[in-house]
């Protein structure tokens, strides 16, 4: 198998190579295509000029990339089909939203198919999906949905924050025996940062601290990692700042330790509040780490409600660096504040 | 086709009208695009005005049509007045949607528009819906779906053939067919032919959709059939869209080049209205003015809204 | 308004008359439809001589019970867009697997809809979702999902435990102008239970006391809230056992008051345990009654992996009566528990 | 059908092993399911025999096949071990899903046998992509999809058919129409002729299904066609279903009563090889015998196997 000589706990240097977000994805996946003749893409666009924002242009086995009809349902299933052939899909879709079409195949047919057969036969696909924000894209094409797909078993579910992060956990996903939901925000596109051209995978489950502090604990991923990050160096907060990385496998661990530090939880999820992949964090931290609370844990994250799309609309649904940094200080400052999801919409 | 002929002149003017109402909002609108004033993705329908005004001329505000996200075109040949669209586009309160649908998701009850979707497809079977509830309560409206040729590929599209069907339902099916998804063109999105396929479920005709005035006379003959209680009917329009898939920008596929005499519906319709007398010259050019006119208009009333305050509604 | 005359806070007195959750769910749709020429109901085979399971046999108005074939997706945009034409659906599923076919509609339409245009229009459906457990039903004919769709903003979620509650929530799901999805338990479909013949609604949002205590709290729905009082009761344990009856909107109120004095929470949900139902309850109570609390709240639900076919594998899978007893036991007598979704699995 | 008459003794024996294995182990299971032993919603195959041995007579261990819920018959044409599939009803770790998969969940991995679905429809789509798995890695497999007639009205059904077509993928698409989903009956379900609309997308042929000469005919033209490169191809076996959708006992529907001379796929077939002198009455009972010695084997297997230990894979 191409994929062992991975070793998922060796870190690849870092070079200084400066490439975007997209610019690494692009490379994870022409990388995973050259070393793997079993992996391929499909998805709808996902062969036309615009290569899916970039993220797949001028990959260098055109060959293994297959466009679609708007035929989600039908296509995830295709892949589904492949992988238990032995090939290695990877499905993209240009909107989270669009993966709803698909949710039999991804609950009922992805998500099981290891556990309806104990395993005797493996599904090793992932399912890229973009998360798109602003620009009144509106209820329909701005879900996030991470803590959704992470609460069916049988779905990994991956979110990269950094272009390091980026390549490293696509590379993973690909080389993963099992299916992978692996879902990219449109607005870290063109983030840069340091990625190493070599091939490296980075452990699915191993959260990444990206700022060392003591008075706080600060979980967040994705998008929300990168705001959560600005508010801390803007602001110059002592904050113990963890990004998953992976929705689920959850690495519980490096959570607790460092609530067992700081005493204070914020959550920051860029999701729907209910259930979602915050409440998850509070309730584990909560079952294990409850003596050492100092403050209730709190969540922040969308309002109850679906995106509006005028822009005024919008800039009060969503959160900034400015409001994560106005409620870190007033944690650290040992303020019970009830970070209530509601009230945010009202910009104050 | 002899009903072209036979047209009454205030139908063909209204036609014209509601045509360039499509047409030259939609060249503000990809005018004023660039300054972002408009903070909302927009399908414009420039070459594909003849689909809209040919059909919605058949249909009563009491007609209930659901739109997927090429919105402009239909909703203003359903009835939805100028300033609600611009004011929507806008991001305003006045907007038809308040702000809070954008280009894609427009709503006017009063003209029978209940709403649009940008998920491709899943709109087609809310038309049904609608057919299901005029059965139900013996009313007398239609249900319309209206959707591309993209959205065929969607299972969401046969589903509602077949319910409609199965139900014999007053319910107008409506295929844009531009001959894209994107930059797909349609032969490497569907292995089918649109109309033969609907075929299998209802009556099905398709007709040239650049050409208004045989939509027009084709529109009718299947709105008349579903009102008399034939059940569901499909209309397949091929049309040909000028701009590029979304936003401002002029479509750049070679395939897809305009030939406008052979392609542009008002050009089409204006000849015809000259030649046969229907219209003079002179009166065509004050329309274009006057209409220009209203969107002047519109647009003042837009910039001139408020923005929505964002408040939460309780659930 | 046929609805206005039944105000929600009216308690229907109880009479004896002692009839089925089933009976009871037939005879809220079918005064639903008498009372309202706008209802019709509308499913795969709901116009069968089955009958649902019997929860729609014999309706008065048959003329306005509709079967539909395998298009579940479709069918649930048609609900919609009947509901958008003036007329109230309630659009049933044998299963609630069933439904993952139709989520585009339900996310991205039915729960979208208001939302995005304001309000303007509302969207008086219910969809009716039954739960499937044991005889190898299998990891796609038993999933629950409640907390899954209460995540997504824009529908209620009902899950009633009880013939009284069957039937007045459903009337009140239907006389709402909201999407309700409406979530049966087949194995509460034979439980009797006290329910008056007039029409009455409940409110959606109130939860419900099925037993009072001093020194452990319980949160439970549907059929775990009927688990939970059998082991209350076979064990006389001390418990205040709170069935919120709506997931959403969730009565977080009343079990914040009791969890202040028990002190204790476990929230018993029989679904999928990854940011579901019982992680929400858990989170907000540690937010709001922090200090409390004087053990850590617990969780026990599904192990995080689809159900298994065999029997054997079955009866391991599921809580019982008897493990539920045995947590409670342990919080009350003030053991910091950890239940362990996993370990769970294999019995003792 | 003149091919009939031509077909091999060893072909036309395994055709009759095949269908006899179906219906006596069928038979069986229903005998023994009020006893509780097998803790699982069964879909039984009795009437329909004829096209799962019909079909899978010309597929090899190689191609892979993918079922819905009703899935013993062509399992067990496809090289599903007896043994294998008893130990799965009674939930045994020996099963071949070892326990976690019941009736609706058959996997048999050396068989080409990649797992079958509860959810009807969806599995539509994973032949196609087993179809594509062959092109890519230029393997000279087939996908195959196996389906009811009801399995039709889902729109996965009419997107995997245009995917296959559009990318000619050697995909086989089997209807096993028993004109029924659960009570409904197709015209219930249906507005579309099955064949005529599979036809849209690519050859499609109606055969009867309850004669395994005619499938097995039919069969192996598509699949010749599909192996040499043609691209997809249907099959639309109308056939009979004799017992209740799920459950051991009769199907009741007076609509649906059984002749057997007519309907019943074993008997025609003995006629046939009798009456063409191919095998004996005497060598018929024989094989009739063995096949239940190797169910009363298959039976005692199961029931001697172990449960398995519940357990938590870690994921
Ligand atoms: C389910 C889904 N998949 C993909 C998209 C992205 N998308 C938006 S419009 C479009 C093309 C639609 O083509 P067609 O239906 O022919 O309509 P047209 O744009 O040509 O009017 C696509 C792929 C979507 N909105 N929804
Ligand atoms: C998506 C979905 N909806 C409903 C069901 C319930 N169901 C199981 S089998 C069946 C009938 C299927 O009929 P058909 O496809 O003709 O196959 P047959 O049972 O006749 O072999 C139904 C409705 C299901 N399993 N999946
Ligand atoms: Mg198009
Ligand atoms: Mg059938």
């Amino acid at each position: 198998m191409p994929w062992s000589k991975f070793d998922s706990t060796y870190s690849a240097p870092l070079t200084g190579r400066q490439i975007s977000y997209c610019a690494a994805l692009r490379e994870g996946l022409d990388q995973a295509m050259g070393l793997d003749p079993r992996v391929f893409a499909i998805g709808l666009d996902a062969d036309d000029k615009f290569g899916v924002f970039g993220s797949m242009s001028n990959l260098t086995h055109p060959e293994r990339v297959l466009g679609t009809p708007i035929s989600e349902n039908a296509m995830t299933g295709v892949a589904l089909g492949a992988a238990l052939s032995g090939l290695r899909p990877v499905h993209v879709h240009l909107r989270v939203d669009f993966m709803l079409v698909a949710m039999d195949q991804i609950v009922n047919y992805v998500a099981k198919w290891e556990d309806m057969f104990d395993r005797q036969v493996r599904v090793p696909m992932v399912i890229r999906g973009i998360v798109g924000r602003g620009w009144g894209c509106g209820a329909q094409h701005s879900q996030t949905l991470h803590g959704w797909f992470a609460q069916i078993p049988g779905l990994k579910v991956v979110t990269p924050s950094t272009p390091y992060d980026a390549k490293g956990l696509l590379l993973a996903s690909i080389a993963d025996d099992s299916p992978v939901v692996f879902l990219e925000h449109r607005w870290l596109y063109k983030n840069m940062g340091d990625v190493p051209a070599e091939i490296y995978t980075l452990p699915l489950g191993k959260a990444h601290r990206l700022h060392q502090g003591d008075r706080l604990t600060v979980v967040a991923n994705s998008l929300a990692a990168m705001h959560a990050l600005t508010a801390i160096e803007q602001h110059g907060l002592d904050v113990d700042l963890i990004d998953p990385r992976t929705i689920k496998p959850l690495d519980i661990d490096t959570i607790v330790d460092s609530v067992r530090h700081t005493g204070r939880l914020l959550v920051v999820d860029y999701d729907f509040p209910f259930g979602g992949f915050a409440s998850e964090v509070v309730a584990q931290v909560t079952e294990r780490a409850f003596t050492s609370l100092r403050l209730p844990p709190q969540r922040l994250g969308f309002p109850d409600r679906g995106m509006p799309s005028s822009g005024v609309l919008e800039r009060a649904y969503y959160q900034t660096p400015e409001r994560l940094a106005a409620v870190m200080q007033r944690m650290i400052a040992g303020e019970s504040v009830h970070a209530d999801h509601q009230a945010l919409v009202v910009p104050s | 086709m002899p009903r072209n002929k036979t047209i009454q002149r205030d139908a063909a003017m209204w036609l014209l009208r509601t045509m360039r109402t499509i047409r030259q909002t939609s060249e503000r609108i990809a005018a004023l695009y660039p300054t972002n004033v408009m903070e909302t993705p927009v399908h414009l329908c420039i070459g594909q005005e003849a689909v809209a005004a040919g059909v919605c001329r058949h249909l009563t505000d009491a007609d209930k049509l659901f739109l997927g996200h090429r919105t402009h075109g239909p909703a203003l040949a359903k009835g939805l007045p100028l300033r609600s669209l611009m004011a929507e586009l806008y991001g305003r309160t006045t907007g038809c949607s308040h702000g809070y649908g954008g280009s894609m998701h427009l709503l006017d009850l009063a003209h029978g528009l209940p709403g649009s979707s940008a998920i491709v497809g899943g709109s087609i079977a809310l038309g049904v819906g609608a057919g299901l509830a005029a059965k139900m309560t013996a009313q007398n409206f239609l249900g319309v779906s209206w959707f591309g040729d993209a959205a065929t590929n969607a299972g969401v599209f046969y589903e509602s053939l077949n319910f409609a069907t199965l139900q014999k339902l007053p319910v107008l099916f409506v295929c844009e067919d531009n001959g894209y998804s994107n930059v797909m063109p349609r032969a490497a999105h569907s292995a089918h032919d649109i109309q033969s396929l609907a075929a299998q479920f209802m009556p099905a005709c398709t007709v040239d959709g650049t050409d208004v005035l045989a939509v027009y006379a084709a529109a009718q003959d299947a709105v008349d059939a579903i009102r008399t209680g034939g059940g569901p009917q499909f209309l397949h329009c091929r049309t040909k869209r000028w701009m590029k898939h979304q936003g401002h920008e002029r479509c750049d596929l070679p395939e897809n080049a305009v030939d406008v005499a052979r392609d542009c519906p008002i050009h089409k319709l204006e000849a015809f209205l000259r030649d046969s007398g229907l219209a003079s010259a002179a009166e065509l050019v004050a329309l274009a003015r006057q209409i220009e006119g209203s969107i002047d208009d519109a647009i003042r009333f837009a910039e001139s809204s408020p923005f929505p305050s964002p408040h939460l509604v309780e659930v």
